[in-house]
């Protein structure tokens, strides 16, 4: 009888332990994926869609545009609802994330702020989350650099 | 009972509990997602390219520039002082310790914003010390602190300030860039040194 | 949160203060183990007395799981927790000679110091010895610098080596440990000497 | 009055794997010993001979700041497990000056060898970056393979040189 009770401690322990890893494992406010899958999405701009891939889908996606303040910012795209960047998580924009099946494209006219969104989102676990490309690649060196091939280096600058 | 196969079966429990935890909970990211959201919508992470100037003509050392583009792109021309992650190796544990440096501002560009805020959201994720974005990237860069004149007729002090501090930094700029690329290779060889290493062991 | 120290910017004084309780701890836990004895520490490698084992696994396995216990409710980073780097050759042969010196001298540096604290004279001996070893690792230096350098395979982890989590990793470690206690035990019935472990 | 029992095993192993692990988290790093005795050798050398020590390519490098070796972390750690031994000791009453030994030998080889493996164990841990303490407990901890080979290879060797020392034991 006493070998049971000191053998029912360490039993109470390890159930308080995985009680503590399970609840910490289905908590839905934390980030539970690998950055590194963000990083191997983006590659060649796979996790963009553009124009045409979007006709495609004929109408089965979610456009979300991600202007603050509860309004659509500059760009305004048909058939798409506004749910603004800093109510991102909010309870009923999570629950709209949820129970979308189809394909869910982000845009806005920053392309800072949809970049940092996707991030956000990627990492939440959501799948089939894209960018709505915008019409020019935002990555594109627009100017050349002229090399000055009389510019010398001065001694103390190095 | 003896002691032994009591802490025998502790230690298989807590065994067997560590061996279902998943894989990559120790990398993902350190913030909540209210935290991270909360520090994205903030404008303060974002440094104009003449603020980023100013600390290039003042060799301020408590930043560093992160120049997120391929290493092809980058050995074509960069900002003076830069170093090069490309945002494809991001997770590379080897950039860690440029990466996070504790008293150090990480400042990102690409040729847009796009990829500076992805590097933007992954590090301030994994809560790397303090990450900025240069407003605009390269292209803006070039577009204001390469190309622009003053025109009109009179100069105020405030303006003369802002030009001197553009064509200063341009001058760095094409110079550094201008050198033949044994050089180049030379001078971010001696900022690579400055990375920090963890403190530890027996030695 | 965690590594305090490296996340919070203490000043020095405050990292000293830390080295020096954990250095308490450190020696109360072991001499509160036996290893201030150097027969009952020399005991493991004749079979008389395992204690050595025992507290080695059970200390070490104690941290692993904690440790990364701390780091799945985020409490640590262990990403910012030393990892001691692996040059093979340096590693094995200091591994051997530590061997050698074992044996011979019935005390590690630790244990050494912790004898030294409750006053054995033989263990003030031997951390003298280990003063004088230290000189001479220095002054040979630059003769032994290429094997001290020598096929440097950097931070490995054994983890990542073998390929599974550090969980499973642990598991395994946890299983083996749980062996070796076993067999101790045996070998403390099997090897035991009543006339030294009645006297340390 | 007369002297306590060693705590058991296990308990103790808890112990001291509490303190590694706090350790872990308030510093970043493991526990060392043999680092302690590098400092004080380091600063032994620096009081006697300091020009010889501003020379050498090894000893420089703990001088270089102008402060003590002796003001740093694993050096004050050694400090403190004086101290932590010392209160063990007189709580479990075994304060005591004596050398600890086989009957069937005699004081002065105890010593000569007590001084011959004490110089060995800290050659072999300044080789290896570490010893029982710093390289094998520290590093398994944090899944080193260098922990791992030390501890195998320090284990491994003191059980094949044994045989050859069993008379001073057993």
């Amino acid at each position: 009888m006493e070998q049971l009770k000191s053998l029912g401690y360490i039993f109470l322990f390890l159930v308080i332990i995985m009680v503590l890893v399970i609840v910490r494992s289905i908590n839905p406010n934390l980030f539970k994926q690998d950055p590194g899958k963000a990083i191997e999405a983006t590659q060649n701009n796979s996790n963009s869609i553009t124009w045409a891939q979007l006709k495609a889908l004929n109408d089965h996606y979610l456009l979300i545009n991600l202007g603050s303040g509860g309004k659509f910012d500059s760009v305004k795209v048909k058939n798409s609802m506004n749910i603004s960047i800093e109510n991102l998580l909010d309870k009923i924009n999570r629950t709209i994330l949820n129970e979308s099946k189809d394909e869910i494209i982000l845009y806005s006219g920053d392309e800072s702020t949809t970049a940092k969104a996707w991030v956000i989102l990627n990492q939440l676990g959501y799948k089939k989350l894209f960018i709505l490309a915008p019409e020019e690649n935002p990555e594109a060196f627009i100017y050349i650099f002229q090399p000055d091939t009389t510019a010398r280096l001065e001694n103390d600058s190095l | 009972m003896n002691a032994r196969i009591k802490f025998s079966v502790l230690l298989i429990g807590l065994g067997v509990i560590l061996a279902f935890l998943p894989f990559s909970t120790a990398k993902s990211f350190q913030l909540k997602p209210d935290e991270l959201l909360l520090k994205s919508v903030s404008d303060s992470i974002y440094f104009s390219v003449d603020q980023v100037a100013r600390f290039i003509n003042n060799e301020d050392t408590t930043f560093q520039l992160i120049d997120v583009r391929s290493t092809e792109q980058f050995k074509s021309c960069n900002i003076p002082g830069s170093i090069n992650i490309p945002f494809n190796d991001f997770s590379n544990p080897k950039w860690e310790v440029y990466l996070n440096q504790k008293g150090l501002k990480n400042i990102y560009y690409g040729n847009g914003e796009q990829t500076a805020s992805y590097a933007w959201t992954i590090s301030t994720g994994l809560n790397y010390g303090d990450n900025f974005i240069m407003k605009g990237g390269l292209n803006e860069w070039y577009n204001t602190i390469m190309l622009s004149q003053f025109e009109g007729e009179n100069i105020t002090p405030r303006e003369n300030a802002l030009f001197e501090n553009r064509f200063n930094a341009r001058k760095v700029f094409t110079q550094i860039n201008s050198l033949p690329d044994n050089l180049k290779k030379n001078y971010f060889k001696a900022k690579h040194l400055l990375a920090s290493k963890l403190d530890g062991g027996c030695e | 949160m965690g590594p305090l120290s490296i996340l919070s910017q203490f000043p020095e004084w405050i990292n000293l203060l830390i080295a020096l309780f954990i250095g308490v701890g450190f020696g109360f836990a072991l001499e509160q183990a036996g290893f201030s004895s150097s027969r009952r520490l020399a005991g493991m490698f004749y079979g008389y007395d395992t204690t050595v084992l025992k507290v080695f696994f059970t200390a070490a396995i104690v941290a692993l799981v904690g440790s990364q216990l701390l780091s799945f409710f985020g409490l640590l980073n262990l990403k910012l927790v030393f990892v001691n780097s692996y040059y093979m050759n340096a590693t094995i042969i200091g591994g051997v000679i530590m061997g050698a010196g074992f044996i011979m001298g019935g005390y590690c540096p630790g244990t050494g110091i912790s004898a030294l604290s409750i006053g054995k004279i033989d263990a003030m001996i031997f951390l003298l010895g280990g003063l004088v070893g230290a000189f001479l690792f220095a002054e040979t230096y630059s003769s032994i610098q290429m094997i001290f350098l020598g096929n440097y395979k950097g931070e490995m982890r054994i983890d990542e080596w073998m390929g599974v989590s550090p969980g499973v990793f642990t598991f395994i470690l946890i299983v083996a440990a749980v062996l070796l206690f076993w067999l101790a035990e045996l070998s403390e019935k099997r090897f035991s000497r009543p006339d030294i472990t009645s006297e340390i | 009055m007369e002297k306590r029992k060693y705590m058991n095993p296990y308990l103790a192993g808890v112990l001291l794997g509490l303190v590694l692990l706090s350790a872990m988290f308030l510093s970043g790093r493991g526990l060392g010993a043999s680092g302690g005795i590098k400092y004080a050798m380091v600063a032994i050398v620096g009081a006697v001979d300091k020009d010889h020590a501003m020379e050498s390519s090894y000893y420089s490098k703990y001088f270089e700041n102008g402060e003590s070796p002796l003001k740093n972390w694993l050096a004050l750690e050694v400090f403190g497990m004086v101290l932590g031994g010392f209160i063990s000791g007189a709580i479990s009453h075994r304060l005591k000056f004596k050398v600890e030994k086989s009957p069937k030998i005699t004081n002065k080889k105890r010593l000569l060898f007590a001084f011959l493996g004490g110089m060995f164990f800290v050659y072999g841990a300044q080789l290896a970056r570490g010893c029982t303490s710093g390289a094998a407990l520290s590093g398994m901890a944090v899944l080193s393979v260098a922990g791992f080979v030390t501890m195998i290879a320090i284990f491994g060797s003191a059980y094949l040189f044994a045989w050859f020392f069993r008379s001073l034991w057993i």
